[in-house]
Order: C-alpha cells, then structure tokens, then sequence
C-alpha cells in the first residue's frame, strides 16, 4: 500500500460531503472537521459531488485507457543502463522522441555484453525511468512510453 | 567494508545473512518475481530482482547472478545449497569475473562431479568403496563382465550424473541390456554424457556422512558423522549426529582417509563425503562439495559456525581448519518441516527455548509459492543423548505453529515416536516401511 | 484481501447512506462522519437510525437488570468444593432453595481446613455450578443465585 | 506419570514446562487473574487460577498454592525464580503437605538466609571474604570498634535481608550512629528482624557468581562463573560466562571452596555463590539458593540443562551429579530485554538461528500489564569467543521485533556496541557511566 500523505487526505477531504474524517495511518494522525456554519459551502459541493463522482468515474476510465495508452518498458536483465553507446555519442532516445519499431532504446551492459534494448512498437518516449549507469534489476521500468 | 552475494533463496539464504551481519559484511539478496517478499530480501541490506518466477530464468540465471554481484559491488558469492553451488562452469565463471566463490574451486567441484574420479581418489586415499566402479562401461561384454565379477544386484549409474536420475538397479543378467541402454539415454537427456558405470548395489543401508572443512593449504578438520538414513524417496527428513551405528573405530578410520582426500584435493570451505553402510561394509558414495542443507547437526556437536568458517576461509581470514578437529559433544538431531500445500502462512511461531534452533524464512503473512523446493524451516535440537534429542525435538515440533498450508509437522512427530526409529536400529527403508502407521 | 486505500473508503462512504463509518485495516484506521446537517438524504437516514437506537438501550437496560436480579458466587480460594459437612449430611443448600444472609452455602476444603462459605445476602439458588468434591480455582463461580 | 505444579509465571515458568514436557512429566500452571491469558497457561497440561493480580494475594499466596498442587495431585512444586524460591517457609510448609520442593531443603534455604551464618560457612569453607560481618552488631561502640578495625567505607546490611532494603553505605564515622539507626528500622520493616552486620564496602566491584550443582548426597559440580557486572540500580541486565576478569587459577579456588561448602551444607539442587570482585580482592557475599534468571548462560557453557538436572535432583533420578564438573565450552552471554511501558503486544517476532536462543513469555496479542517484574525475554547467545558473542548478540536484538510497547532492545544494543563494554574493563559502575551516551 502506498503512503499516504496530508495533502491527499485534506484534498479527498475538500472533494467530498464529509462533515468529520479521522484518518491514522502508520505514524500519520490526522482529523479534518467541517463546522455548519461551512455546510452552506458544503451543501453546494455536495450538489456538486454528485456529478464530481462521475467526473472522477470518467476520470477513472479515462486512466484505464491510459494505462492503454502509456506502458513501461522493463529491463529483461541485470545489468548497467546506458543511454547512449559512449559518453560522447548523443543518447539514442530523449524525452519526447517519436521511435519506430526496431530502432535502439538504450544499451544495458552485463558481463562486459552490450546488450541493445529495441523498440517492439511505435512509441512516444514520455519519460526516462532509469538514472544514466545505475544498475537495473530485472523488470526494472526503465522508459514510460505513449502508444502510438 | 565487505560485500557478498547470496546466490540463493529460502532459509539457506537467510542463514547466511545471519553469517553475514556476524561478520560485518554487507549482504546482497537476490529474489525471483515470486520471491520478492521474501524474508531474505527483508533482511539483507541490499535485494536485487533476477528474474522471472522459474528458477531456470532466476536462480539458476548464471548472467544475472554475476551481473547483480558485479554491479552491486560484491566482493563474493555464495552459492548456497542446490541451484548452482555444485556447478563447476558458475564457479569458474565467478572467478572469471573477478569475484570470490565461497566454496571450492571449480576444478575440485569438476574432479568430483566426475563420480568414477572420485571413488578412485576415494580408494587411493583409503576409504573403503563398494566393488567396482572404477572405469566407464565400454559396452554390454564389458557390463556382463563386470557386474559378474562385483555380483548381484548391482547399480549403474551416470558418470557425471546425480540426484537419482540415470541411476538403474539390476537384479539378474538378463535386465542388464536394456538398463543399460535406458541408463546411458537418461544420462545423455540430463548431463549431456552418456557415461555410464557400474556398483555392487546395498539394498538395505543406511546413508552416513561426515563434514569437513578445509583451508586450501592443508588443514583440513573433521567434524564428525551425521546419519540421515529417514529418507522418503530418497529425500533426506531426519538428520543426526553421532551415528547410532558408527562406532570409535570406524569414525576414526573415516576420519583418517577423509582429511587426506581432502588434503589431496587442496579443498577449500565446507565439504562432505556420504558412505552407505551397511552390516559390516562401509562404502563411499560422492563427495558434495558444497555446505548441506543438514549442517546445523555438525554445528551443534562441534560448536562451530560453518557458513561464518566458509566465509572466513574464502576471504583467506583466520578460520578454525588450523586447530585440531574440535572436540565433539553430545548429540544433535534434524527435522526437515516441509509444505504439503501451497498458500499464505496464516500463522508462524516457531518453537523457542534451550537447546532449540529453528531455521527458517517463514513469517506470518508470507506466501508460499508452487515453484521451488518444498522446505520451510529446519527444527534443529542438541541434548546429552539421542532420546533426549528425539523427547526435545517432539515438545519443539508439538509447540510449533504452522497454519495456512499443510505440514509434515505431525508426521515428523509419528516418526520420532516409532519404536524402531528409537530403537536406532533401520536403514533407509524405514520409511517405507513405517509409511502407514505415521 | 486487497489492500484498502483510504479513496476507496471515502468514495464507498460518499455512495452510502451511512451516518458515520469506521473502519480499521492494517496500518489504517478512518473514521467518516456526516452531521445531519450536510445532507438532506442523511437527514432521513438519521431519522431512521434513532428509534433503532432506542430499542439497543432497552435491550440493554433490560440485560443490566438481568445482571442485577442473578449473579454467581465465586470461590474466594483455591480448594475443594462440599456442598455437605460430612458424606453422611443432608447438604447445605440445595436448587431452589431460598437463603438468608449469614447461612453457610457449601465447605470449601484447602490444606486440611474445612472452610465454610456463607451468604452475603438473601437469595435463591437457581444452579450449582461446581461438582461434588471438585477442585475449584480462585475466583471460580460455585453458585447462580437471585437476588431477593 | 508424574505432575509438577509451577509457582510462577512468566519466561520462567514457561522454561520450566518446557522442562517437564522434555522428561515427559505433567504440568501444572497458576496464574493470577491479570495472567489469564499467559503463554505459560496455555502451555501447560493443566491451569489453575489462584488470586487476584496483586501477587501477595496469588503468586504469593501460599495456602492457594499448596491447595493447587494437592488438589491437582501434584508430586511436586517448582518454586522459579523470585517470589517464594527462596522462602524457607514456604518450602517447608511444601515439604510437610508431603510434596517435593524443587530446590534445597528449607533447613538449607533458612540457615543461607541468614547472611551472618552464610558468611562464616563460607570462610570456613575457604572462600575470600570481606573483612568483618562474622557476628550480629551490639550496639553503637561495638559498631564504631568494627568500622575502625575494617576501615571505611563500610556497608551495614540486614543479617535476614535481601534486595537492597535494609542496606547502608557508611563513608565516616560520624554517619555511623544515624545510618544504624535507619537500618535497624528497615530491617525490622522488611524482615521482621533487626539484626545488622557490617562488612566492608567496595566501591568499583565486578559482580561474579558461580553456579553449582548438587545432588544432596555428597555430589557437588561446578559449571563454571558468571559475569553480571552490567546493573541498572542493582538490577543485572547483561550477563556472560566466563567472566573477562576471571583467571584460572581464581576460577579454580572458586571452584574447590565453593563444591566443599556445597558439600557442608548438603546442598540439594541448583545454586548460585555471588562474589564481589575488586582489583585483587574477590569477596563472597550471598549464596543465592535456588535457580536464577541467568542460569542459560551455565546451561550453553556447559551443556546441560538446569531446570531438567533440578527436577531430576529432586526425584533422586539420574542427574549429572555423580559426574565430573562438565568441562566448559565457548562463550555464552545473556540479555535481559524488558518493558518500559504497558499495553498489547501488537507484533513478536524472536530472533532465531544459530547459537541464539530465546526465552520467552510473549507471543502477538498478548497483553503486558503492570503488575508485575518488567522482563518480557532472555536473549541468550553462544559463540567462540566474547566478541563473537558480542556480534552475535547485536545482529540477533536487531532481528527482535516487539511492537505495541517500549522496551530496551535498542538501549541493550547500545551497551553492547559501547567500547568501554567491549574492552571487558569496567566494573558495576559501568552503567551509570554511560547512561547518556546510550
């Protein structure tokens, strides 16, 4: 389970027609209260948590064909992450690039092997996941890319 | 500060991690898809994910292994018991990479892997070895020849082979032809040879073997016998030490003749050398050139820390194979507590108290996953005598908590309180002989 | 079971009609209120709620004088347990028995000393809890009584 | 089959089932009401409740106790450690019911009461003293002569105490009158006896003690010395065998004169000789008799089992009595971790494998109340040397997880790392030195 953090809490807090919520969790104690005198206010967005409810069921599908749409490319190996075939070479992918099928993603050293990743599909590069030289596990996201 | 790698996983590889912290040196764990809320991983310093859940593509992923302890900064690898801790080409590709092996150097692992050089150097040392055997089977004249001479029954077995597979037991002259054929075809299916060689085969003995452990320049020490003649299906469930059969003389003749094999080889680390006996015969078996998963029996009666003198004698740091063998006291006793089932462990709470061990990488909440061997802890007891071993070990197993998947737990209690497994007298056919009352 | 996240709890709280929910699971502990105020759904929910109320204390109240009316008499000591001075003896009391204050209930033997157990107060003896001749512990109930 | 009421209740209650389940005898636990709920209670064959919390009105009540133990048809009583272990008449009142008292004779618990008495056995017996202490103080000249004679500062003790109560540092002369004065008062307080002695008082002391074993009929074994110089406010909370200070040749004394006082005294099972030991000087200072907390560091040292050689005594069953003093092994040092608040233990994992071992009366849930002695576990461990202990000790405290209250595990793993702890030289001063630093 991921942390929790106060700004999720008071944000999911403001969001929703609650009057009183107590949230612990591990060290974090934390009580969000709303007096009548807020209720007008909160009248008002109860009125607007209704359709918010949607909005967020929307949001959720829309997350869904996100997960669709952007995808992570993982190492198959342990070994060292290159970006780029030497120091001085510019790197083979950088945030943003359009990438073919087949064309070279980054290099993943093991055993003194230069090992080529290659691109299984037509990708936008979104981010770089891995830091330049680190060492990757197996299964490690190393790039999040857009489907095309 | 010091860096090792547990090529392992399992409570072998939370024992070494134990071994490990003890030392001062860094731990790095690594861990299989379905491993990764493994308790060695929790206790390492460092875990690192090698591969899918198949052990072919994780634990015995030779690229991955080195790679992990090459850029995790390692200085060593221990290989553990099973997976590759008795491959000569992992620890030669080890040392290749520059990294310490913990454990003997692939060449011995290589001379001993060759069964038919090993029971020759077993016989020019002087331990005692079963009629024949000593040359590979040319080809059916040479068989019938041989197995005439040793004697029926007789055994063939793979040359570079083990775990039982490309083993054959022949009764009479006739079966020799096709056992042999089925022989060499297993063999080649699994060792890639086909290399086949000949046994006089003991029907009713009871497996012994003895620990030792050596520096690589000469010392060697001896660390007495454990006897693990409760096996189901060849799977060991029972360990003890001493042997309720071996007596002073034999012990010191095995003595003798192991530490000079050992010194002739220039082994380096933990070994053993398993013997059947059986009456009056004692035979050699093999050489595991590696630590076993029943090395605790040898800890409880010598007071010493195998993993930690492996360690110590793969780093060439003061280690105990330059003092005399240790003083062996009292006796020690094994019980293997394995999963019948798989699923979540609802509930763990191992058994506590004196002269009570327990080895394990269970913990309340793990899960317990089909791919890997069946062992989930090991129930280790000490005590003046071999009935206060078995009385101990039955209040340890009984006060033992194991809930969410099936055990063997009670069956292990039913064995130890069969009259003819405390009667000492049995051989490895106990348990199927017993099988149905425990 | 899947971990629950504290999202999943406010959302099923936001669907619910509930006027409060309180839920604990590992290291989480939320607790949601709604005053009648927020909502005029809840409103109704709480209207409904109320007489529900109401019928626990009664059950209550009716349990508290069940509590007062039987009670158990418990050894004071560890001993052996006669409802007899002798095998021979009619016993001290017996199952309906009516009891005034000061008169002996049973013999509790311990360490050779007969040990009598007198009433506190005027009852009936509804049960003998213990068997003839048993050990009894500290604290252990020998008689159910009503309170007279 | 035999059956042994338990007197006690926590870690050392559960010790002692363990004990009887090990000889096959039966088990019977008390309990207060606050300790319904104890891993003691449900561990044993049966369970009795015997009072209220408060432990003058359970643990220590005799009458309830006895009748348990009888009306359960017990053939004995184990009494533990603290409460009534060294009451002479408790045992003696055991002794008449017709039940065996696990422990010596009351005769022997009475006259080893009685501190005057104790000390001049143990001189008789060759042990070192201090100077005076050998006859009850008359009155204030008398006392003033004593002081001059044993030079300052001195120590006026309860002659029928224990526990600190009753106890007076003296630095000079003009304090003796008001300090004997208070001292009387306590004693007469506490013990029901005004009688005072005085002795003289050192002030950077180790604490060491000797445990014995003996069988009642002339047999007497030495399992060695223990070391409990770490004290928070006279409470012992490391301990290890042997002791860094002590040498052969003072181990050997200890040896022979405290067997031959043994031997004076017909001494019937378990006990313990503590000693004062300054610079040169080791002074005999109380012979504890019965079991104590720390006896798992004899029982790895040695190799036998305390609690089972007691009840063995007891039953004048085979015991190691008649056998020579083990010869002792290794090193072995004990933790003591304890609650520093109430509440539910809401998670208890005990550290596990080898050469660790733990005793304990926790378990996940259980509820810690606040009526009773603060100790939930020992921690004990073995090793080759003291600094493998040391090592040892550390990684298994940091394995130990107890949640749901405070203890001392991480102020127990800063003593250990401490350097001055380390190095073996200090004294029971130590703890108040680094009270801050820890």
């Amino acid at each position: 389970m991921k942390d929790i953090t106060l700004d999720e809490i008071i944000d999911k807090f403001e969001d929703s027609s609650l009057s009183e919520l107590d949230v612990s969790y591990k060290d974090l104690h934390v009580i969000c209260k709303r007096y009548a005198s807020a209720s007008t206010n909160n009248e008002t967005s109860v009125t607007y948590t209704a359709p918010q409810i949607k909005e967020n069921k929307e949001e959720t599908s829309c997350k869904v064909e996100d997960k669709d749409k952007y995808k992570t490319i993982n190492s198959p190996l342990v070994g060292t992450f290159y970006t780029a075939p030497s120091p001085d070479s510019p790197a083979f992918v950088k945030q943003g690039d359009k990438i073919a099928k087949g064309d070279t993603l980054c290099i993943l050293e093991a055993m003194k092997m230069m090992n080529e990743l290659t691109a299984e599909d037509d990708y936008t590069i979104v981010e770089i996941l891995s830091p330049e030289g680190a060492l990757v596990e197996y299964d490690q996201p190393l790039f999040k890319v857009k489907c095309l | 500060m010091k860096k090792v790698l547990i090529a392992n996983r399992g409570e072998i590889a939370v024992r070494i991690i134990r071994a490990l912290k003890l030392l001062n040196i860094s731990s790095v764990a690594v861990y299989s898809q379905a491993d990764k809320d493994g308790l060695w991983v929790k206790m390492a310093d460092q875990s690192i994910c090698i591969g899918p859940a198949r052990s072919s593509e994780s634990y015995l992923n030779v690229r991955n292994l080195i790679s992990a302890a090459l850029l995790s900064r390692c200085d060593a690898i221990h290989p553990g018991v099973g997976f590759l801790s008795e491959s000569a080409s992992f620890a030669k590709e080890v040392t290749d990479s520059g990294l310490i092996f913990i454990g003997p150097s692939h060449q011995t692992i290589a001379i001993l892997g060759d069964k038919i050089e090993a029971r020759i150097l077993a016989k020019k040392a002087g331990l005692p070895v079963t009629p024949g055997g000593f040359e590979p089977i040319r080809d059916l004249d040479h068989l019938k020849k041989e197995a005439a001479l040793i004697g029926y029954p007789v055994i063939l077995k793979a040359a570079f082979g083990g775990g039982g597979k490309g083993m054959r037991i022949v009764e009479k002259e006739e079966d020799l032809e096709s056992s042999f054929n089925l022989a060499k075809q297993e063999a080649m299916q699994f060792f890639a040879n086909d290399t086949i060689h000949i046994e006089k085969y003991l029907t009713h003995p009871r497996h012994i073997e003895v620990q030792l452990l050596a520096d690589g320049n000469n010392h060697v020490i001896f660390l007495g016998e454990r006897d693990c003649s409760v096996q189901k299906n060849h799977q060991k469930l029972i360990e003890e030490s001493p042997s309720p059969v071996v007596n002073e003389k034999l012990r010191n003749t095995l003595k003798e003749a192991s530490i000079k094999l050992f010194k002739e080889l220039k082994y380096k680390g933990a070994g053993t050398i398993e013997f059947l006996v059986e009456d009056d015969l004692c035979c050699f078996m093999e050489v595991n050139a590696r630590i076993q998963v029943e090395h605790p029996v040898s800890e409880l009666v010598s007071s010493l820390d195998l993993i930690k003198e492996m360690i110590q004698i793969a780093f060439d740091n003061k280690n105990s194979c330059t003092k005399p063998s240790p003083k062996l006291k009292g006796h020690a006793m094994e019980v293997r507590i394995n999963a019948l089932s798989c699923g979540v462990i609802t509930k763990f709470n191992p058994p506590l108290g004196p002269f009570v061990r327990c080895d394990t990488h269970l913990y309340t909440g793990v899960n317990i996953s089909p791919f890997y061997d069946s062992m989930l802890a090991k129930v280790i007891v000490s005590g003046e005598t071999r009935m206060e071993c078995i009385n101990r070990m039955i209040v340890a197993l009984k006060e033992m908590e194991i809930e969410g998947i099936n055990t063997n737990i009670q069956q292990s209690i039913n064995i130890l309180s069969n009259k003819q497994f405390k009667s000492g007298k049995y051989d490895t056919t106990l348990y199927k002989k017993i099988e149905k009352e425990i």
